[in-house]
């Protein structure tokens, strides 16, 4: 089989996947079935099966049907005791009071509970899927080599999809060393979530709409990395959009859920509208929307132009990277399972944004402007989202606000011009963040769907597995030294210090170390010291099921080991080679522009006695610093946080400890601004519509029947009136003529 | 009205058609106005009380129909009719010929006219309750 | 008293019966009013053709239909009264409104 | 005088004949066998007809220049004897009903065609008075002709007072005509032009009251809706279309025929006399629940279009573009008569009661209780409207080319806004018709198969000239021609 | 097979339907059921054979002409080109789609309410393929009466003020449309041409600047009208709310259409040069139509309703594009039609599968609906993400093509309306939340027994537009190919224009 066909089956085999859990997913499932005659007995035993359990559960479980929910209440979120959500949570099961048969648990908020006493169901769905995206995962691992160690780059074309004047796109993919790089990332952590979901998502009854969405995510965001053009880099985009939002909102039964799907696509669109519009306007300009043909002109545009255009592509990638200021709907998508919030939203799409940028390279260094923006929101939104991520509660949140504050890192990357370096933290944290979230799954999962690490502790000694592997991801996102994330991230702040930004560098530095800190306050606090959630629900906690550890397993391995193989030596690691042709030009267009440094010729390769070293061994010391603090904080002395907060001068502590609890308000005002406000202008707009245009229309009517009405009291009936008015208009008659007379 | 009428064919008379004269004598102040009264008695029978004689709107007619006058009076003023200036007298033997050779058409039309205007005054005027017997 | 003047007293009796029609209450005054307009053209009638070129008597012939007409007018119009009176026992038409918005 | 001079007058001498027909067979006719009174009627009608058919070509004038049969005449006859037929086939049984005589009504009715005869081939004022008369006469009599019921006399007698207002007034216009022009003849009429001083054009004026009235124009349209109340409905459907049509072929005689020549002096007056007609017609008749009210006020909406084809004759200055103003009157006046005697028809059998005016609510229902009745109301109101594919829709499309070609388009929008305000209450109709339910105590639905027949052939022909009008505007374009 | 009319046959099979129908029983409602359907089938039968349009010509194709009033040289003109074809096609499969989807909803005056959607197919194919302006406009009207009645007998509570409504705002706009057919007919005419209605023969002429004007807004009146176009939308949300589903899906799919079609077929190129002067003026109205119809979405109570304002913003797009004058643009346009018919007649007609149900539209009342329904709530997120235009669907390639067109002309006006990108997420997906997630609202639960997923029926009448609005976004080259050649038409007649040189206009 030649390689462009194994290309072509890549993203083929998620799609015939999606297509056959689709067609017959629900049908391999054997579900007990809860007739509906039954269901008062039934429901019963649903109830029962459920009480205890049941995930964050916050918002309260009602219907909100009359106001705008744009954004779930998050004050309320953060405020209320998990407990009281439990009780709550159940809205479900309360509102089934006898009417509703229980014929269904999918959808209830948290998988892995199976009704009890009731005939154990049969799940075969996700073996078809699975087994798709494992082919995939191997073609894309032939290619992957072909490309990495053969040098080659594919372009293969399917079809020609839209012929419209000169506006041509096909359905081509393309395969560098860019595409190489994310396809190695996609594949295996998707490849390894399927497996992982397997386990994870036993019990629920819509496994196989699970899957459907799985592959049909991957389906996407295959298209999105492997595409040739513009347009499919947007179909792809606004495809996993589509499945992200279809997987945060897979517990539909949960407002929470529901809400933070919907938010997830709005806020997306947000960016898209960027996003189109830049591709707009390069079809506009240059004709083409080929990547090759786009770059190959680029450089012949008013500079002006290039920057509108590498701005609008960049608000595209603020959205999908879930960067400031549209990074709101990340953390609310933690709301899916965890499974999905592992791939999609931390080792995957999220990565998109990056990717485009990467990709776009060419563009965005012909644009000084666009770099320091891109450079200054990828800075600022690092260190703002590891603020929040230092005081979050909830497990995903943290590692939510951990993925928005690591994307910055790649951003900051990117547009310092450090392209391979954006690059290679998006494949180590694709690995790393990967397992974390898997892990967290797993602790959920044992916890039996508690995720709020105050409820959490000591799960060390029942879950080793999960433990074990969990540090490992740790100490890669901490950045301890031989770990993926260390090399990775050195490089962005060694190249940061190297191009002169010793602003961002230091910014960079202490992002760092927030990160090893947060990192290990969230182990610290699960793993560690003893449980302190209910008491029968210790009973229950487990190591996970083997398909979920041996995902965990697997990707320890490169979350450890992927840092010295692509990393070493710095700066001009494998990954260097592999990437070095994609941003050959850029390196070269870019140099004159970025960094006065480099134009001065000076050279600042990788000494490991020079200042290379330097760099890295601060950046392995703030790592462990970061952690050392963690240990004594979380575990030595619990009190010392709270001490700390009270004690910092102008007794600034406990509001910056609220601001950062409930994200810097961001998520409100923009519920206040955009979701009241629209509504309050849809409503006028509708206000102005039933009054103003309607009521012309209907006016005009009105008019006339006002005015037949006065016409018709001329009618009296009598006869010497009807003389009259005859007369009259005889004398108006004869007037006109005699006026008229010519 | 009766006055009215007589003035008239006597003008009729001073212009020289003593016909037309003859003939306003005998329809109007024969035939019409004998009609006219015979009606009035009839219908009036039973009207003990005299009403008023006009309408309220009498003021506003009057001032229409002063305008339309004033309109025609105005044009007739304004007008040059090529008028001969002195009248021509037709004799009642030229009304007589032309009537029946030039003017049979319209002649005998208007006898229509009048067949159909008896037949519906008599149907109309006929009570209800004759219809009966005569279908 | 030439043309002229014939026109003007012609018009004069036009205004008379228009005024008449519109002022008076009863049916048959009303009538009488319109048989006085007929008069009025039939006097312009006859007033035209005695001072128009001669040897044409077709003025006096139309006033001699015209009065025919009015004859059959007048016939008719009092069958209708005379039919209404039966149904309304009035001869004042602004009794008569039961047809009106 | 020869005998041969009569062969163009073959179909007036056989409605005369036909009239003493009716008059003596109908005394000697027993009481339930009045229907061969219809019968007699009609044939002589048909046969009326056939006789149009030999005189058409013959544009003659004949009785010394007072009478004219040429192929415009013949038209109006034409179309004269179609309306004729049809109120023949709808009154019987609404009369029958309310113990009205067939015998004088149909003696009546063709009087009033043998009007419309003359005053179509009128060539001199003389007679085209005479005619209206003639034709107008039986009208008022037709309108009382219900003499116990209280609304037909009134109705009868306000038509009658203000007709003969009107005519009075048309008269004095008639005499100055003749005194400014020393002669009676219609075509000498545009000898007006050179009158010295006001007289001329207030003659015009006076002249154009008489004859607008007659039509029904806006504001001399007040007899139309109470007359046409008033009047038994089958013959407010006559009423509404009959002398309507004569009255147009007043105003095509005296405006086009005579006054063509100085159209430039009355254009403006009748453009806008078009439009103050429609307009009120139509907004009035948006207030109007009872659709026999209604379809009256309808009719003077339409009356305005029809006049919006005589401005257009008069703007125009290409004698084709001219004729097509004229065409289109006559087209219209046909195609109305048709769908306006059968709408009346209608609204005819669905009231037995008459005391009930064909109120909306009388319609309430109708589709369900008789739907094919309702389907072919509803045919005439969509034809009424001016929605295709009827006869309506062609009608109004004539009148649209005429105005639009004539360069007075604005007088065209003016029609197509009116025909769209129009829909509003044509609609209500069909509303009432297919998607309200019956009342308590529907009125009973007169079936007579005559009538149905009738209508069946009017909505029949309502979408034939719709569809296919090119015969009909064949042998319209040939007798406009006879005018030029 | 070149002998036979085939336009002839696809317009009036619908008519023998009407015919046939006639003479069945009135209770006999199978017999009428299957009648009309086989009809519809014919007529979409007969419009497969268009499939084998050339697209490579952009010449009239399977034309008719036959003489009908040769006194005003009316003509009985049929031909198609690729616009024809795909709206024709459009037209055969919803009607058939609706006819059959009417099975079960239409039960009371079955034979009346078959005839009225099979006279309205007439209709409708036959303002698709007129090529004579009056028959144009005869058909034009024909499609007007029965879907009033459809809409008065058949609709819901304020059927009668929503379908009078309809009508009179139609008419008026049509109305002076006639006149300025007429006016467009007589100025040929008068320069000494013979009389024709002939669409060929009146296309190319040059006509004065005064008359392109008065008639271009006339035309424009009609055509806003119909789209509609605001701020002459509000009959739409009345009329949709009012209608029975059937009516709606039509009405949506394609009544709509008629508009969008008038003016790509008749705005432009017979009046390119008012066309390009009022194009600022219309391309406004266009944007404020997007905006402003999404806006007004959003806060709708009633599902139908905000489906009819989201019409109203995605037909803003068919105008947009068909006056940006590229080919992008207009290619847009029409895609868009197509999509949008497809779309929202598919969503009108899942509005009604649960109006079935439970009688209610109201989204307040509604929750929780996937647990019950899934396959239902899974077609519905199917067309709601095809309205929202997400990729791989219809619904992105018409308004994308059209955005890209817009951002040829102005990219300020691009941008504008992009926002509707955000904007029609956020209606349709709250609106979908509202309506499946959560758990199911109180008034639900009172429906929750008989609630039943999809039948057999519903599925095979949504089938069509499921594989149609997939394959369209995946394979739009067909439809883009056929409708290429009579864009490059329009563009010709557009960029030989100046404008209208006489005077200028405000703008």
């Amino acid at each position: 089989m030649s390689t462009e066909l194994l290309i072509a089956l890549i993203p083929a085999l998620p799609l015939a996947g999606f297509l056959f859990a689709v067609l017959a997913g629900s049908r391999l499932d054997r579900v007990p079935s809860h007739g509906h005659d039954d269901h008062g007995d039934s429901h019963a035993d649903d109830h029962g099966g459920h009480a205890g359990h049941g995930g964050d559960g916050h918002d309260s479980g009602e219907t909100d049907d009359s106001a705008f929910r744009a954004v779930p209440s998050e004050e309320e979120q953060a405020l209320s005791s998990p407990h009281a959500g439990h009780a709550d949570d159940l809205a479900n099961s309360n509102g089934a009071d006898g009417v509703i048969p229980a014929d269904m648990n999918d959808g209830l908020g948290q998988a892995g509970h199976v009704v009890e006493g009731g005939p154990r169901p049969s799940y075969r769905s996700w073996w078809v899927p699975t087994a798709l995206v494992g082919i995939a995962w191997a073609f894309s691992m032939v290619v992957f080599a072909n490309v990495v160690f053969g040098g080659h780059v594919y372009h293969v074309s399917v079809y020609e999809w839209i012929v419209s004047g000169d506006f041509q796109i096909e359905i081509a993919f393309l395969v560098d060393g860019l595409t190489a790089a994310l396809l190695l990332v996609v594949s295996t952590v998707g490849l390894l979530v399927h497996v992982y979901s397997i386990g994870y998502m036993d019990g629920d009854r819509g496994l196989w709409r699970f899957f459907a969405y799985l592959n049909l995510f991957m389906f996407s965001m295959l298209l999105l990395i492997l595409g040739d053009n513009f347009l499919m880099l947007y179909v792809g985009w606004e495809a996993v959009g589509l499945c992200s939002y279809a997987l945060i909102g897979f517990w539909y039964k949960k407002p929470s859920a529901a809400g933070a799907a919907k938010k997830a696509f709005v806020v997306n669109r947000v960016g898209d509208f960027g996003f189109g519009l830049g591709i707009m306007m390069i079809w506009t300009m240059l004709g083409t929307l080929n990547f090759e043909e786009v770059f190959a002109g680029i450089g012949g545009l008013d500079p002006t132009a290039v920057t509108v255009i590498a701005l609008l592509l960049f608000a595209g990638a603020v959205g999908k990277s879930a960067q400031f200021p549209l990074h709101v709907w990340l953390p609310d998508a933690m709301e899916g399972p965890t499974p999905v919030s592992a791939l999609i939203h931390a080792a995957t799409m999220v990565n998109a944004g990056v990717y485009m940028v990467a990709r776009a390279n060419p563009i965005f260094a012909e644009s000084p402007v666009a770099m320091w923006v891109v450079a200054g929101i990828g800075v600022f939104t690092a260190i703002f989202a590891a603020a929040i991520a230092l005081t979050q509660n909830d497990i995903k949140k943290v590692l939510a606000y951990s993925t928005v504050s690591q994307l910055a890192y790649m951003f900051f990357a990117l547009g310092i011009g450090a392209w391979v370096a954006a690059i290679f933290h998006l494949v180590s944290h694709g690995f790393f963040k990967g397992l974390l979230f898997m892990g967290s799954g797993s602790i959920i999962h044992g916890a039996s769907g508690e995720q709020d690490m105050r409820f959490m502790g000591g799960l060390r000694d029942r879950m080793t597995w999960t433990y074990r592997t969990m540090v490992v991801g740790a100490l890669a996102l901490a950045g301890i030294p031989l770990f993926a994330g260390f090399f990775s991230k050195d490089e962005i702040l060694a190249e940061s210090f190297n191009r002169g930004y010793y602003l961002f560098y230091a910014v960079g530095v202490i992002v760092a170390f927030m990160t090893a800190f947060y990192t290990f306050r969230m182990i610290f606090m699960t793993f560690h010291g003893a449980w302190r959630g209910p008491r029968d629900a210790w009973h229950h906690v487990h190591e996970s099921a083997p398909t979920m550890v041996w995902p965990l397993i697997i990707l320890a391995v490169p979350t450890a080991l992927a840092g010295l193989l692509l990393g070493i030596p710095p700066e001009g690691g494998f990954i260097h080679t592999w990437l070095e042709e994609v941003f050959h030009t850029a390196e070269e267009a870019g140099a004159g522009i970025l960094s006065g440094s480099i134009a001065a010729g000076e050279h600042h390769g990788f000494e490991l006695f020079g200042i290379g070293g330097l760099l890295l061994v601060i950046g392995a010391s703030v790592g462990v610093a970061g952690i050392w603090l963690a240990y004594r904080w979380y575990v030595l002395d619990p009190e010392a946080p709270g001490r700390f907060v009270v004690r910092m001068p102008f007794g600034l502590g406990p509001g910056m400890y609220a601001a950062s609890l409930n994200k810097y308000y961001v998520d409100d005002l923009y519920g206040l601004v955009w979701a009241r406000g629209g509504v309050l202008v849809g409503n006028a707009l509708w206000w102005f519509d039933a009054k103003v245009v309607d009521g012309a229309v209907n006016g005009a009517g009105w008019v006339a029947q006002r005015f037949g009405g006065l016409l018709r009291r001329a009618q009296t009936g009598r006869v010497e009136n009807y003389g009259l008015g005859m007369a009259a208009g005889l004398a108006l008659v004869l007037i006109a003529y005699l006026v008229m007379r010519p | 009205m009766m006055v009215c009428f007589g003035t008239l064919a006597g003008m009729y008379a001073l212009l020289g058609a003593p016909i037309v004269a003859a003939a306003q004598v005998l329809i109007y102040l024969g035939a019409i106005s004998v009609l006219i009264l015979f009606a009035i008695m009839l219908t009036q029978a039973g009207d003990a009380n005299l009403p008023r004689p006009f309408h309220p709107q009498v003021w506003v007619a009057g001032l229409v129909a002063l305008i339309i006058v004033g309109l025609i009076g105005y044009a007739v003023t304004q007008t040059d009719w090529h008028a001969a200036v002195a009248v021509t007298a037709i004799s009642v033997e030229t009304i007589a010929t032309a009537l029946f050779t030039d003017y049979a058409l319209p002649f005998e039309i208007l006898s229509l006219l009048l067949l159909v205007a008896i037949i519906g005054a008599i149907y109309l005027a006929r009570r209800p309750e004759d219809d009966e017997g005569a279908n | 008293m030439g043309l002229q003047g014939y026109l003007l007293v012609s018009a004069i009796l036009f205004g008379i019966g228009a005024f008449g029609f519109m002022a008076r209450r009863n049916a048959i005054l009303m009538l009488i009013s319109i048989e006085l307009m007929l008069n009025a053209v039939n006097l312009s009638l006859v007033a035209f053709n005695a001072y128009g070129p001669p040897g044409s008597p077709a003025g006096a012939i139309f006033a001699l239909l015209v009065m025919a007409v009015a004859a059959a007018e007048a016939t008719v119009g009092l069958a209708l009264v005379i039919a209404i009176i039966r149904t309304r026992k009035t001869a004042e038409v602004d009794q008569y409104a039961d047809l009106k918005e | 005088m020869q005998l041969i001079d009569l062969a163009p007058l073959l179909p007036e001498l056989i409605l005369v004949f036909l009239v003493l027909a009716i008059i003596t067979v109908d005394l000697f006719l027993p009481r339930n066998g009045k229907w061969i009174l219809t019968a007699l009627t009609v044939s002589g009608l048909v046969l009326v007809g056939a006789a149009c058919i030999p005189v058409w070509g013959v544009n003659d004038r004949i009785f010394e220049g007072f009478y004219v049969v040429d192929d415009l005449s013949v038209f109006f006859k034409a179309a004269t004897v179609v309306i004729g037929i049809l109120a023949a086939l709808f009154a019987p049984s609404y009369l029958a009903q309310r113990r009205m005589p067939l015998g004088e009504f149909n003696t009546i009715l063709i009087f009033s065609l043998i009007g419309m005869f003359v005053l179509a081939s009128s060539a001199d004022l003389i007679t085209l008075f005479i005619g209206l008369e003639l034709m107008v006469m039986p009208a008022y009599l037709m309108t009382a002709f219900h003499k116990t019921d209280r609304y037909s006399n009134e109705g009868g007698l306000k038509y009658f007072l203000l007709g003969s207002f009107a005519s009075a007034i048309l008269l004095f216009g008639i005499s100055w005509t003749y005194g400014l022009t020393g002669s009676t003849r219609i075509e000498g009429m545009g000898a007006l032009a050179h009158a010295a001083g006001p007289a001329g054009i207030l003659a015009i004026g006076l002249l154009t009251v008489g004859a607008t009235f007659k039509a029904a124009a806006v504001p001399f349209h007040f007899w139309t809706p109470d007359a046409y109340q008033g009047a038994p409905t089958p013959i407010t459907g006559f009423l509404s279309v009959g002398p309507k049509l004569g009255a147009f072929a007043l105003l095509v005689r005296l405006f086009a025929e005579g006054l063509g020549p100085m159209s430039a002096d009355w254009y403006a007056v009748m453009a806008i006399l078009a439009v103050a007609t429609m307009t009120g017609g139509n907004i009035v008749a948006l207030t109007q629940t009872n659709v026999k009210r209604m379809l009256a006020y309808s009719s003077i909406a339409h009356t305005g279009y029809i006049l919006a084809g005589l401005a257009a004759f008069a703007h125009a200055v290409d004698p084709d573009i001219r004729a097509q103003g004229i065409e289109s009157i006559l087209f219209y006046v046909l195609g109305y008569g048709v769908m306006n005697m059968a709408a009346f028809a209608v609204v005819g059998m669905l009231q037995r009661d008459p005391r009930r005016f064909g109120g909306l609510g009388g319609f309430a229902g109708l589709a369900g209780r008789a739907p094919w009745l309702a389907a072919g109301m509803a045919i005439l109101l969509l034809s009424l409207t001016g929605i295709p594919p009827t006869v309506g829709f062609f009608a109004k499309l004539y009148v649209l080319i005429a105005t639009v070609d004539a360069g007075v388009a604005w007088l065209a929008v003016a029609i197509a806004l009116n025909a769209a305000l129009a829909a509003f209450y044509y609609l209500r109709v069909i509303v009432y018709m297919y998607m309200r339910d019956p009342e308590d105590q529907p009125a009973p639905i007169d079936r007579s198969p005559v009538g149905i027949a009738a209508l069946a052939i009017s909505v029949v022909a309502v979408l034939a000239l719709g569809l296919f009008p090119e015969p009909v505007l064949a042998f319209l374009q040939a007798s406009v021609a006879s005018l030029f | 097979m070149s002998d036979l009319p085939i336009l002839s046959l696809v317009v009036f099979s619908p008519l023998i339907g009407v015919l046939a129908l006639v003479l069945v029983p009135r209770d006999n409602h199978r017999a009428m059921r299957w009648i009309a359907l086989l009809a519809a089938l014919a007529s979409f039968g007969f419009s497969l054979a268009l499939l084998g349009y050339n697209t490579g010509g952009a010449e009239f194709q399977y034309r008719e002409d036959l003489s009908w009033i040769p006194a005003f040289g009316m003509r009985y003109t049929l031909g198609v080109d690729g616009l024809s074809v795909v709206l024709v096609l459009l037209t055969t499969v919803l009607s058939v789609v609706s006819i059959f989807y009417s099975w079960d909803p239409i039960r009371v005056r079955v034979k009346e309410y078959y005839a009225a959607m099979l006279l309205l197919m007439v209709g409708m194919l036959g303002v698709f393929v007129s090529l004579d302006l009056f028959l144009f406009y005869v058909f034009w009207e024909i499609s007007l009466i029965p879907m009033y009645l459809i809409i008065g007998i058949w609709g819901g509570p304020r059927r009668i003020y929503a379908t009078v409504k309809f009508v009179i705002y139609t008419l008026v706009g049509s109305l002076l449309m006639l006149v300025a057919i007429l006016a467009v007919a007589i100025a040929h005419a008068s320069a000494g041409h013979p009389f024709t209605f002939s669409y060929e023969t009146l296309r190319g002429f040059g006509y004065a600047d005064g008359l392109q004007a008065l008639a271009f807004v006339a035309f424009f009146l009609a055509f806003a009208i119909k789209v509609p176009m605001w701020p002459f939308h509000t009959w739409l949300p009345d009329a949709h709310v009012e209608a029975p589903t059937a009516g709606s899906i039509i009405l949506a799919g394609v009544l709509l259409k008629l508009g969008g079609y008038g003016f790509l077929r008749y705005s432009l190129p017979l009046l390119p040069d008012a066309a390009v002067s009022f194009a600022p003026i219309v391309i406004a109205l266009a944007v404020i139509a997007v905006l402003y119809g999404a806006m007004v979405s959003m806060v709708q109570p009633d599902l139908k309703k905000l489906i009819a304002y989201s019409s109203v913003s995605h037909m803003g797009f068919v105008t947009l594009g068909a006056f940006v004058f590229n080919v992008q643009g207009l290619q847009g346009a029409i895609f868009q039609m197509i999509s949008h018919g497809i779309t929202t007649g598919a969503l009108f007609l899942l509005v009604g599968v649960i109006y079935e149900r439970t009688h209610d539209r109201a989204i307040a009342h509604m929750g929780g609906l996937n647990a019950r329904m899934p396959q239902y709530a899974a077609i519905f997120g199917l067309f709601t993400f095809a309205s929202i235009g997400l990729p791989g669907l219809s619904g992105f390639i018409g308004e994308f093509l059209v955005l890209l067109g817009a951002f040829q002309y102005s990219g300020w006006v691009a941008a504008a309306t992009m926002l509707v990108v955000i904007m029609s997420a956020v209606y349709m997906l709250w609106m979908f939340q509202r309506i499946f997630f959560s758990v199911p609202s109180d008034w639900m639960r009172r429906w929750w027994p008989s609630l039943k997923d999809m039948s057999r029926n519903e599925w095979l009448a949504l089938a069509p537009l499921i594989v149609l609005v997939v394959a369209l976004g995946v394979f739009p080259g067909p439809v883009l190919d056929a409708i290429s050649g009579p864009v490059d038409r329009i563009i010709e007649a557009i960029e030989s224009s100046q404008g209208l040189t006489s005077f200028s206009l405000p703008w």
